[in-house]
């Protein structure tokens, strides 16, 4: 049996002691665990930032890739070997910054990824700069005046793309979240599960303790996830109280169900053959 | 060569000059003739001015001639663009409304002839047959290649192409003309291929499985015909959002297992340099053809150049091995796409082809059979149970810098692939010894790759005077060797393929013969002469550059020769 | 007074002859006038394509850049003189495909800007290839079994990232569209003009009939665009009825209303001073 | 030099071992003393290990030194990494919870004298207290510094941190100790300032208006330092979505008329790329700095390298003319800051400019005045009013390739910038002759550009050999060139900062009396001597290559040549 202790990895973890990535990394471990899925039967791969060290910390196969691009490479990755287990471990910056027009992309794309965006409204490896999630009026270094721009809200844009699985969770919710990440990695097709994640280093509003006070379960309301426009409704409740769990859920084929040249199996797993291109050639 | 004819047909964009062309070159290959056509066009899709020259010949040409024989005009700003270059006995051909007279200019009422050959969309076929009556070509010849060219069409269609084909073959009969030649007979000339195809095909036979790109002239033909015959291989062409995501696409395809390409141009390299130095550090084997057009910026779209020669070679930050490859042909185009996705792979290295708007777009006779090989070698470990479970490392330092390469979620070795300075087990390290042990290990390759370089190719290279090219500019240097030889200058040529690593101590054999050299470059800075000058530390004579976005013709490069070589 | 031939230019019109770019550039020319704006008062910016050639062939102001990066750059341009009056025009594959980082983030900034995105749901100038706003089964060269990712949907998505002005315009009608450009010029923010516009080179479905049959004007109706989760549900709206007008109006700051360095007038027209870096070097 | 101390402060990140420095710093600085002080940290925000080295002298240092003459360790691991560095008769300092024993250690209780001084907050300050204590400064001092490092807070927090200073520096009191010298007196000497900062000033004297940027290590601080007083200036920093976006911001920004800059690192830098063609073929005036750091990829993200120098000279595809700079100390990254705003706009083309983490990071005592100018010249032709209506042409072609430039709705005239190529007026053309001479009217500006440029800065530039070098190495090398001289040793050395155009002439000319010389890099393939070799055809006698993300220490520098020069 698969524990969350196989995903165990001897590096040093070298996230700040509070960080809300430990809840996180802790909810991945379980996840996988609990869907009996062994470190080598996943693939992990991120982005760069203090989420995207996530991969590092874990025991499994990863690609710690380029800043704002891990979806463009999982998606491939995907292509190449669609019985790959893959998740993406993102920030807020590196998914809806640097790498937002992947986001969009890879949602219309409905691509069958699981997508953790560890979302702490903060570029945190870079020192507190704000990121697309910061609220209006946040200050920083940089925005000593506070920010201007209008927060991103990842829910609405995913639903807005008609992103068929759309949930949100907390950091500090560990098992509400990992039964999220198990639903999304049993979702076949793209997933985004946005998780609130305190940063004890440079957030010191949305903390541990804002979220608890303000965070609900729809698992515990009376909510479905399967009418779109009261989805729209909800990714737009944000302040006193502030829904966790499954927004949207619809099933549709994915991506890889529907590639022409993917019916007859993974391409890694197709043989070589010379022929194609042989009758090809002649028959110019 | 006996026969050497050139046939200019130009138009509107829209007008189909194409088509016109198309039926013209496999009519001749069909004979058993050689051609070679170069396509010119705008970046629009109706109107302004386009033209397809086709040269026709007894021999393989691989260049295209400087003057008409047979100018056909579609339209008035053909006849004032180009009347200049036609010879003095040629012929102009102008495709009217109705048969006006003007001095010196054959005029056919194409549009009324197609109208009665059953519409207006015929014209292309009328003008074709005009054309080929006038080259002395057979009927029936011309009227089997309408078959086949409108094969899967509707009954209709081929009735009224067949019939324009005679209209226009008839309109002209009997008529004396200069251009005409004795068509040999009917054993065909080996395969009529784009340069874009032997691209596509190169790629076939190095196993390409994953093709990422996003739509750029004058990459995207490769693209389409890869699509075209996609479902006879196991390959998936995927159009991304942009060049970034192509980029990271097939690193990512690649870490799981395929081969993997992209092809794009200049523009679309610059988004896929920060992925280009991603596979530098994870070692992931990419290649990507960079398609080039003149620039800066969007500069010419639909034009031919050779501007990316250095930027390709430093692109991306800090240093890594990359192999940089530019075929002189579609032959070589077909063999080094194969190999670069080989030598990728082998070296876990990303590999660049750079080709152009000029070798991509132009029509060429292929006449070696295309080599594909029975088997392709994959270079895993995935077969070597010592690397099995925790014992395998994804860097592990080896003499040749090459690590063991396994496969994510294939067997129990856990793969980590990592764009972050990494330890042999690739994990993220800031420790110096490691950074320095895996720096020496990336560039432990160099040497190794080197052993792979083709020499830079010599036409005549015992001659006293060379002319040293790059890329798609081979067959018309060779011309203009030959052009130089014929008036006894004692002239040869050099020319790169392999480009980087440089070939440092073959080329600089090679060029050691000659007392005099001189490079010859589709740009404005001379860009192989720099590298010629910092890997061998010689100073070319001249510089022999055109950057207007249009290819050299081999008399150009010829008389620029005789003047500075006085 | 201005007149729209104010905007005509010598230079040679280089689209297809019926494309639906002539109707969106005597709109534009249209409502210039009638806001009493003349040339040299109007700054046009664009990408790349065939969308991105119109100010080539209008009398004016003008910067044509690079493909999908017009909004950064006319962003900048209006933050270093927010007195331009910029227009952008920009096509489906520039501002949804390579471009939709600066889309999704330009939106957030309410950056004054207005955007004419001539969407003929193709890739015109690069010879019909998809576009982000393709829909799916469509067959192009490279899509041999047809467009499998969902349709961009560039009103859904500028509402999820709360713009504050979202409308949608076609080719066709060019009064219609010439009233939606001025209100949109008159709007203080962004204002994105989602125009239908067919190609009648390479998108034979949704051709100018295709439209005509379909889009209804919301003004005719008794539509309101002040709400903001009604203008999601008319966003949602496509098929046999395709609504065209103004979907959401909102009025908040601009972006440039917003910024503290800007408050004494445009950056431009600052004078240099050499005093407060030599008191800040003194200080140090 | 009668005092060369370094002192090396090592510690978790998060444990404020910078503060500690920075009161160092300033303690010396305000005594008369010249400092000279890395910053070594990983990429990680807590934990881990980073320290602090600040070199003590009473004359200009601008190298670090490898010996350290006290070691203070907030941590165990600092001890344990560091202690072989520490000279026979230095002094190791432990901060620890309890003054326990270790051999050759003093322990001072730093955590429970911090408690007793009203918080552990102030650990920092007791350690600092000891160390100035141990250094023999004055306590006063130290109480004045402190006053001045807290001013602003409250006034329990200034109590606390004397209280806590005093403690700290009673901890020691009497200890003698052999890193301990005269401290001079109360003439503070010049300013104290980090890199960075000399950059954002450099801007600000170049009138720098708006400055666009995407957060990345080593650069974001440059635009935190301009953000810091941009209330004082008609200054708009803004965060961009990307690096792509930044780019593109500035050159809408220039545009409209104002002085325009993005800062970023290597990896942002290739998402530049394809805007910095934009840049060259519209001739939009950028200043790009680029903050090298370890590669490829993501790489090393604290630590400093020299590895994007041919990068940066070939970025992009096709040709154009570009400025790029390489300070080799603030002074100089003040002044090109300022200078390539300004000669990027008189030349209407992009300038580079290569710092990297070991300059923009380190701090320096600055005694000469940075010049800000009275005024700006700006260029522009708005006053001309021949230029004004229909015969305004942005792209006029002139002998110095420069045209006469107007700006957007000011005035009658209509401004048409296009990255397409263009005709005089701004408008898309395909025209072979429009291409040839907009390709020449780029290009044409490289001889005036030319003439711009700085010469390679001698240091005893007549000797015999010569060390060469670029960018932020330039006091490193220099004190290398002062070891080896001492013993006997005619040596000088080269050192470019105006990298190109690059200035052949003159290069060729200083390089000409040296009978060898020796690149030194901070990088792995000698990109500097590439560069020689392609300019002046000359090789270095050798290659003194260092890429392990640290700065060259002078001493290693000096041994490695003596062994070379063998
Ligand atoms: C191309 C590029 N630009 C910038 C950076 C610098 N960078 C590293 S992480 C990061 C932001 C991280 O923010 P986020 O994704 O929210 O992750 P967090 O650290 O907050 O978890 C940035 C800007 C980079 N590595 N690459
Ligand atoms: C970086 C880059 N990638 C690709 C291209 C090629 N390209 C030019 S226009 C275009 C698409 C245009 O589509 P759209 O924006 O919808 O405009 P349309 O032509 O349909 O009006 C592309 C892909 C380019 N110029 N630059
Ligand atoms: S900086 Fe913030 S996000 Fe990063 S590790 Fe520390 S607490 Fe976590
Ligand atoms: S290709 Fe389409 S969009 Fe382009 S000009 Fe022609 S009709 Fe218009
Ligand atoms: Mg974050
Ligand atoms: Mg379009």
């Amino acid at each position: 049996m698969v524990t969350a202790a196989d995903f165990e990895s001897k590096t040093e973890i070298k996230w700040c002691p509070g960080c809300g990535n430990f809840g996180i990394l802790a909810a991945m471990k379980d996840a996988l665990a609990k869907l009996g899925l062994s470190p080598e039967k996943v693939l992990v791969i991120s982005g760069i930032g203090q989420a995207a060290k996530t991969p590092e910390f874990m025991q499994c196969n990863m690609f710690h890739a380029l800043h704002g691009r891990a979806l463009p490479l999982a998606t491939a990755a995907k292509i190449a070997n669609h019985n790959l287990k893959i998740l993406v471990n993102t920030g807020d910056g590196d998914c809806y910054g640097e790498g937002g027009n992947h986001f969009m992309h890879a949602v219309r794309r409905n691509i069958d990824l699981t997508v953790l965006a560890h979302n702490n409204m903060v570029y945190g490896l870079t020192k507190g700069q704000a990121s697309p999630t910061s609220e209006r009026g946040t200050i920083t270094r940089v925005h000593q005046h506070g920010v201007i721009m209008e927060p991103f809200n990842p829910l609405a844009v995913a639903l807005s793309l008609k992103a068929g699985f759309v949930a949100r969770g907390f950091s500090g919710r560990m098992e509400h979240l990992s039964s999220i990440i198990q639903q999304a990695l049993q979702y076949n097709g793209f997933s985004l599960i946005d998780v609130l994640q305190p940063c004890v280093s440079f957030n010191h509003v949305n903390t541990h303790r804002w979220y608890s006070e303000r965070v609900y379960e729809l698992e515990k309301e009376n909510y479905s996830p399967a009418d779109y426009m009261q989805a729209m409704v909800k990714a737009q409740e944000w302040g006193n109280r502030i829904p966790i769990g499954i927004v949207y859920k619809q099933d549709k084929p994915s991506f890889t169900d529907q590639v022409f040249a993917l019916k007859d199996g993974p391409l890694v797993d197709r043989t070589y053959s010379p022929e194609p291109l042989r009758e090809l050639l002649k028959e110019l | 060569m006996n026969i050497d004819i050139t046939v200019k047909i130009g138009g509107e964009a829209g007008q189909g000059i194409q088509t016109v062309g198309q039926i013209l070159a496999l009519a001749c290959q069909k004979s058993g003739l050689y051609v070679f056509a170069i396509n010119d066009f705008e970046s629009r899709i109706r109107g302004g001015h386009s033209f397809f020259q086709i040269r026709i010949s007894d021999k393989q040409v691989r260049a295209p001639h400087h003057q008409v024989n047979m100018l056909i005009c579609l339209d008035r700003r053909t006849l004032a663009l180009h009347r200049s270059e036609v010879v003095a006995d040629g012929i102009i051909m102008m495709a009217a409304q109705d048969a006006g007279a003007e001095q010196g200019v054959l005029t056919i009422p194409v549009f009324a002839l197609a109208d009665k050959a059953g519409g207006s969309i015929t014209a292309n076929t009328v003008a074709a047959g005009s054309c080929l009556a006038l080259l002395g070509a057979p009927l029936e010849l011309f009227l089997a290649i309408i078959e086949k060219q409108f094969a899967g069409k509707s009954t209709e269609t081929i009735a009224q192409n067949s019939a324009a084909a005679r209209l226009g073959y008839e309109a002209v009969a009997g008529m004396k003309c200069s251009a005409a030649f004795n068509w040999p007979g009917q054993n065909p000339r080996g395969i009529l291929m784009e340069g874009s195809q032997s691209v596509a095909f190169g790629a076939l036979a190095g196993d390409l499985r994953f093709a990422a790109f996003y739509p750029m002239s004058p990459a995207t033909s490769i693209l389409t015909h890869l699509t075209a015959v996609a479902d006879t291989f196991p390959l998936v062409v995927e159009q991304a959002e942009d060049e970034i995501a192509a980029a990271n696409m097939i690193i990512g395809s690649s870490f799981a297992g395929v081969r993997s390409m992209t092809a794009t141009s200049g523009g679309g390299f610059c988004l896929m340099v920060e992925a280009l130095g991603l596979a530098g550090m994870t070692e992931t084997p990419i290649v990507i053809v960079n398609a080039q057009r003149p620039g800066p910026a969007t500069g010419l779209p639909t034009r031919t150049g050779q501007g990316d020669l250095q930027f390709v070679i430093s692109a991306s930050q800090d240093e890594f091995p990359r192999f940089v490859f530019a075929p002189g042909s579609p032959e070589e185009a077909f063999s080094i796409t194969a190999r670069a996705l080989n030598l990728a792979e082998k070296y876990q290295v990303p590999a660049i082809i750079l080709v152009d708007q000029f070798l991509l777009d132009s029509l060429y006779i292929i006449e070696k059979e295309f080599a594909v090989p029975d088997r392709i070698e994959r270079y895993f470990a995935d077969n070597d149970s010592a690397m099995d479970g925790p014992a395998y490392k994804r860097y592990t330092v080896t003499a040749t810098g090459v690590s063991p390469r396994r496969l994510p979620c294939r067997g129990s070795a856990l793969v980590a692939a990592n764009g972050n300075e990494h330890s042999e087990d690739g994990h993220t390290t800031e420790e110096i010894a490691e950074r320095n042990k895996m720096v020496q290990k990336r560039l432990a390759k160099v040497p190794h790759m080197l052993q792979e370089m083709e020499p830079p190719h010599p036409y005549c290279g015992d001659a006293h005077l060379l002319l040293v090219g790059w890329g798609s500019t081979a067959g018309t240097i060779q011309e203009a060797v030959d052009l130089l030889r014929a008036e006894g200058i004692d002239c040869g040529a050099l020319h790169f393929s392999d480009l980087w690593p440089f070939p440092v101590e073959v080329a600089k054999k090679m060029l050691e013969k000659a007392s005099r050299f001189y490079v010859v470059e589709n740009n404005a800075t001379g860009q192989l002469a720099q590298l010629i000058r910092q890997e061998l530390l010689r100073a070319p004579d001249g510089l022999l550059l055109k950057y207007d976005g249009r290819p050299f013709y081999p008399v150009e490069i010829a008389n620029k020769i005789k003047e500075l070589a006085r």
